[in-house]
């Protein structure tokens, strides 16, 4: 590690720096569901660097893929080759439930301070102002997945103190009939496996107290200062855990996502 | 033996206003395409929709004013378009019935039907707003009373464990939709389905429905088929009828026949911002042209060519995906 | 990447006395036999079965006295003898347990383990005395309780279904084996299964299973598996243990490789009457030999030859198998 | 139907008789779930003869296959030649279960009047005298398939007022936790989808009485009287719509049996 040559800032562009720290979050020989865009540069440069033997499942139903060419979504034929299983999403459903998927990468336009996300709607359910796509897999793998980590970018509309609508479960969730919030181990009792370990924005690494269920941060991108990061932020942020300074890309890093993971620019412009 | 070849224009006309329908494919990849702009050419009304995912083909539907009450998980065009702009403005005006669930439980509800029970148990996506029981919308549309079969009692059910005590399950009710469209890549003239690459959930929404319509890019012998029969998805006789239809999921994608017309889609999907354009993109696109035939001669040798799939790889190598 | 090859000795020496159990295969067909002749050899006890159907492989192991617990539908050789004399013996004796459910309700059981959920519901063997209340084995034994995490605390449920109101399903409780044994044709070096022809319920009863061994054919490079990931069924990582082992499936046979050795399990069967001739019958094919090579050798080659597959057919042409 | 030429009796065995008997009862494009034994030769005659498109299913996962080689058993490599698909028991029971099986060929070791099916155990079942292998998929198949035809052995002991134990469901059934005997159709209720429609023996052929659910006599075999029919029978028989004799096998019949299905004497020797 000693002879890692880091990029300086202005030689790397903030989605860089997303991919990069979100492919740290992965350990080697652990099983990771991975979802459309960053989340597929980011296990695909893991695999290129710290964690070769990590195990990358596609929500469309494919094991293990170790294809040389990036797929532009999880139901691209590139997601197929040389896999050890192609199959469909039952196969890859159940196993996620079965408890076997270590890590997962996800998504969303919309977050609270308890990592609660929502990609339904904008404004009232009952009378919405705005359509999102909608959950997709996103709270299926983040309620049962062992570890989710999300990349999301970082505005004051998107890091709401509540969000409209809870699309996928954070440490705090919705106990039914009665929609009250309770903790994430309460509400999933025997079937609880574990939940959000991080979000990773354009600005900085945020981690969970899995007690209190809040968010804290854990480290700024290099240039990044607190008063901006609380300025993109709609509520009020927790530095008392702040570790400093994200590890900035180095230039091996750079290279391989740039040349080998997306050479065709296709979520790197 | 009963031929079940038709014409698409024939198969289309199997559907019914107000039925219920599903399609095979995953958001952009293999949906029925062709089949979708027919059902547009043929003024197709009040269907319900039921998808383990939905996605262009959807919206064109939606947009059209054929869709009355949609469930499901997620729609949009992946990277080719983040907003479902068909279904937000149908949502806004109201009508259109909107009845989320997550992806899992929209999977185990087509499961449920293709296991012939009336529901499934799941853990997943516990403690979210999916669940809120003020958001049933055909309970509040007053169409969970029974009087369409199809559509079940509830939303959800929450169970408790009995047998390892491990707390409270969610039942997920059946989906039985009267008609399925596929798109294969190939199909046996006695109706075997040999879908290469990921099956999605095809299996599924095929077995859970009442009446299925295959559109195939090649009609092969079923000896050729029967001579690897772990290869194939389903049986002839669960099929009812048979369209050959080279490229008939265009613009979304086929493995081992050809991509996703990326810019295609990103064209349909900004015409989709507005009424006004979205109808200017059916009048060229779908009314402009008689038929299938006419439509693929509208998109030309050139721009096909391009998607069309490298036979060893799967996929194009010659269509340009980023920017670089 | 973790190195899961090893010896037969080894693999058997991963399953503890009083261990839930589970195999691959039906009935007579690609059992783990190798293994079961070793778990006989290292005198495992206790054992507690549950298979989606039972067949040669467990009257050996009961009749050695390794089985406490035998939840099941089906237990017999097929065309090579009809009645399970081990079990009925021990049965007599009271020295197993044994749980009767249908083969579809112990088929979900073992779905319902690979799916994650406590349970699945049926329509199947309704109105039949393996839903008597009077006939929980498990209960009556006292093994309910909760004391053993592996016993669910009832046999069946009954559900009144309230999204079509179509009346009462039967819930049946998932079965979590902690060991699955596999047969399989061919094995990656990382892992990665690929079973041909049937695949029986393989699938379920691996996914289900907490740990994993497979006995295969042959190991193959995971290189030659992945150019065709759809023939494959399970990835390496749900893999613990591998070993390499050709035959290991005799006297059962298994798709492509070898037929069922009728005659040798026709012999067995009829040793299986008597404790006595029981005892002599393993004496001699069991602990009479050292390992799996010296029992193909006390095979022959000429009863093996007969037995192998034609590579076109994948069942062998040379066996006798009829009067004629 | 004219030309039809008729074998004598003495020119064919009591399992002859029994084979072609039941592959009368399928008719074209039916799906048909076929067990070990005699169900697959009456199956592969019928193919031969009035329904060569109806599409055979066993257990162990394979759809309408077209083999030249007779399997000994459904997990056998010859039931995956030439078929439509060869899956797993998942596919096979599910389609069971969906309502998809027309005609059902079973086998039992006891039999009752409502046609209630022991193949567990002989005597009570807590203290039971001898063990039968169990219930496999005979009463999955017989309580979801749209008709089911048992083919048994004619005795006394297998044709009994009341089984010991009902593996498979017949028109009288078991409602629980009561036990009480209802008719099938009330325990099925909206599930009901049909039941046992013939037992066809080594002797005669029996139908149901779908209202009472009592079995009938429908035809005595060639040279088989009502007397050593009831000989051979635990409870009294009604003969009252017994139509007369059994339609003997035609030497086409027994030559397709002896020639195509079975040359090499498995089944029959």
């Amino acid at each position: 590690m000693a002879d890692k040559q880091y990029a300086k800032p202005g030689e790397y562009s903030v989605v860089d720096m997303l991919a990069v720290a979100a492919a740290r979050e992965v350990k080697d020989e652990e099983v990771v569901f991975a979802g459309t865009g960053l989340p597929m540069l980011a296990i695909m440069l893991a695999q290129q660097l710290g964690a070769p033997n990590c195990k990358l499942i596609y929500e469309a139903g494919t094991i293990d893929s170790k294809g040389d060419s990036l797929p532009s979504s999880v139901g691209d034929p590139r997601c197929v080759t040389k896999a050890s299983v192609a199959s469909g999403l039952f196969d890859v459903f159940n196993q996620l439930q079965r408890g076997k998927i270590d890590l997962a990468y996800l998504g969303g336009a919309e977050i609270d301070k308890y990592g609660n996300v929502n990609t339904t709607v904008v404004g009232d359910y009952l009378a919405p102002v705005m359509r999102f796509p909608g959950s997709g897999g996103n709270p299926d793998i983040n309620s049962l997945a062992r570890r989710t980590v999300f990349i999301m970018v970082q505005e004051k509309r998107r890091f709401k103190e509540n969000v409209d609508y809870i699309t996928s479960p954070g440490w705090m969730v919705k106990k039914w009939p009665e929609g009250t919030l309770v903790h994430r181990r309460e509400a999933y009792g025997k079937k609880f496996l574990g939940g959000p370990s991080a979000v990773i924005t354009n600005m900085a690494v945020f981690r969970f107290n899995e007690e209190t269920g809040v968010m804290y941060v854990d480290t700024l991108h290099p240039g990044i200062t607190r008063e901006q990061l609380q300025e993109n932020t709609g509520f009020e942020l927790d530095f008392s855990h702040c570790k400093g300074e994200t590890e900035p890309p180095t230039y091996e890093e750079l290279r391989i996502l740039h040349d080998v993971v997306d050479p065709e620019g296709i979520f790197l412009p | 033996m009963v031929d079940k070849r038709c014409s698409l224009q024939e198969a289309v006309q199997m559907i019914q206003d107000n039925d219920m329908i599903t399609f095979s494919g995953f958001v952009i990849w293999r949906r029925p395409m062709a089949a979708i702009y027919e059902m547009l050419r043929q003024e197709k009304k009040g269907l319900h929709l039921v998808e383990v995912n939905s996605g262009t083909h959807a919206e064109l539907l939606v947009g059209a004013g054929a869709v009355s009450v949609w469930e499901s998980c997620w729609i949009g065009h992946e990277l080719y378009g983040k907003v479902p702009y068909c279904l937000d403005r149908k949502m806004r005006e109201r009508s259109v019935i909107i009845e989320d669930y997550s992806h899992q439980q929209m999977l185990y509800r087509m499961t449920a039907g293709a296991m012939g029970i009336p529901y499934l148990p799941t853990w997943a996506s516990r403690g979210t707003d999916i669940l809120n029981p003020e958001y049933d919308m055909l309970e509040k549309a007053g169409l969970r009373n029974g009087a369409n079969e199809k559509i079940p009692a509830k939303k959800f059910d929450f169970v408790q464990d009995p047998f390892y005590n491990e707390g409270e399950l969610i039942h997920v009710p059946a989906v039985r939709p009267r008609v399925c469209i596929v798109h294969a890549q190939q199909v046996g003239e006695e109706g075997t389905i040999r879908i290469a690459g990921q099956t999605y959930s095809d299996e599924q929404a095929i077995k859970a429905s009442d009446l299925v319509i295959v559109l195939a890019e090649e009609i092969v012998p079923e000896s050729y088929l029967r001579e690897e029969p772990e290869r194939n998805l389903i049986p002839g006789y669960l099929v009812d009828a048979i369209v050959e239809l080279p490229w008939s999921a265009h613009p979304t994608g086929a493995y081992g026949f050809y991509d996703v017309d990326g810019p295609f889609i990103r064209e349909f999907a900004a015409a989709s911002r507005t009424d006004e354009r979205f109808v200017a993109w059916v009048d060229e696109w779908v009314y402009g042209v008689k038929d299938h035939e006419e439509y693929l001669n509208k998109l030309g040798v050139s721009r096909l060519e391009k998607l069309r799939a490298n036979s060893y790889r799967k996929y194009s190598t010659k269509v340009k995906r980023g920017s670089r």
